[in-house]
């Protein structure tokens, strides 16, 4: 159960594999990667800068983890984070959830992803050719988030 | 009561600076009079905290509410909705 | 939009990798990586063998592809099944989305598995210390299917 | 009506084969009739294709429903509930 926030890119291959081999009770390893797309609403993105709230980021991503541990029966799940300057189709972050059955792992996944939008203190300032611009948040975001509340 | 207020993302770039110890006078206890407060310095401020923007808050690096009580030697958070991921 | 069967295994990186550079209108790619569990039923398995119906597998596979590319808005879409006789930690399958936002990715990649599960011609045999057995379908698989049929 | 007809996992070791080709009576025309057909022939069979055990059919590499029509040339096939994934 844990939880990175970091500059540097991370290898998906041997995060997965060392969550994977981790017990042979585990039938089911589900992950998101997200990477910069290269167009946002419109315009051309150069690069996406990521300011985030350092004390309160890991304890915000961590209440998540343990949230999706306590909704369901998960073997393990990883947040990695990157934060700083980064530039079209690098990755921004990597949810990985393993469990014994696929069900509990992907709903976990993707509940932890929802939340991490919602919840977890990250910025997203985008650098296009129209100059430098904060992202807006997205209501289709909060509504994501909102499913899991009448669960 | 003392506090220490943090700023970040756009709100940081509008107010130029990213904390600040702040000296409550009595009375301001929550997020809503905290908000108030800050609106009271005009200008920029009076724009960012009149309730026309959206801004969270944390407190001691928890999000809250704007009815949370605020206590002496807190850290206050403000910043726009979250965009990571 | 391409589907492998083999008795090989498969590089988890390297398929995720070429999937998301693919494009930079991507900004999602979820992926479920199923591996042999080493108990299943209580007792212990030391090998799996999958057998399968070659001619219609493809065919099965394409038709699951094609109707998550018709249901949801996604990019590209990979399953990699293994057949042949593995051992309890050995990947067997890959189900991986990409899309521009992340809720299609998730449900397609879901879709896919469910009805991989139900509808693609494999069928497992475990050796246990019992000796061998075919392995039962799950009740629960077919109500997972089932899920989407009323979507 | 000529057709083909191939068995799998368990099924195929019931049997102890996997593939026939059959020549099939008037008025079997369907996978039900097909069944039927098969079931007469007794012992495994019978315990097979009574309609006590799930038996799943294909035609031409499409799953179908007890229903489906056979037609001159097709490969059938039977197999257990899939279990792959």
């Amino acid at each position: 159960m844990s939880v990175r926030v970091q500059l540097e890119d991370f290898d998906v291959a041997a995060e997965l594999r060392a969550l994977r081999l981790a017990s042979a009770e585990i039938g089911a390893v589900v992950s998101f990667v997200g990477q910069v797309r290269d167009i946002n609403d419109g315009d051309d993105v150069q690069t996406l800068t990521l300011e985030h709230y350092p004390e309160m980021t890991t304890r915000a991503l961590e209440k998540i983890t343990q949230e999706a541990q306590s909704r369901w029966d998960i073997h393990d799940s990883l947040i990695i984070h990157r934060v700083g300057t980064l530039k079209p189709q690098d990755q921004i972050v990597l949810v990985a959830v393993t469990s014994q059955h696929r069900g509990e792992a992907f709903k976990a996944c993707e509940f932890m992803m929802d939340y991490l939008k919602t919840q977890a203190p990250f910025w997203k300032k985008e650098a296009t050719s129209q100059g430098e611009r904060w992202v807006d948040a997205k209501l289709s975001d909060d509504e994501a988030q909102a499913r899991w509340e009448s669960e | 009561m003392n506090i220490k207020v943090l700023y970040f993302a756009r709100i940081k770039e509008s107010v130029n600076y990213s904390t600040e110890d702040l000296v409550l006078p009595t009375g301001v206890t929550t997020v809503t009079a905290l908000k108030n407060h800050l609106a009271e310095r005009g200008g920029t401020w009076a724009t960012l905290f009149d309730g026309q923007q959206m801004v969270r808050a944390a407190i001691n690096h928890e999000l809250v509410e704007n009815m949370a009580p605020i206590s002496e030697g807190d850290e206050v958070a403000f910043f726009p909705p979250v965009t990571g991921g």
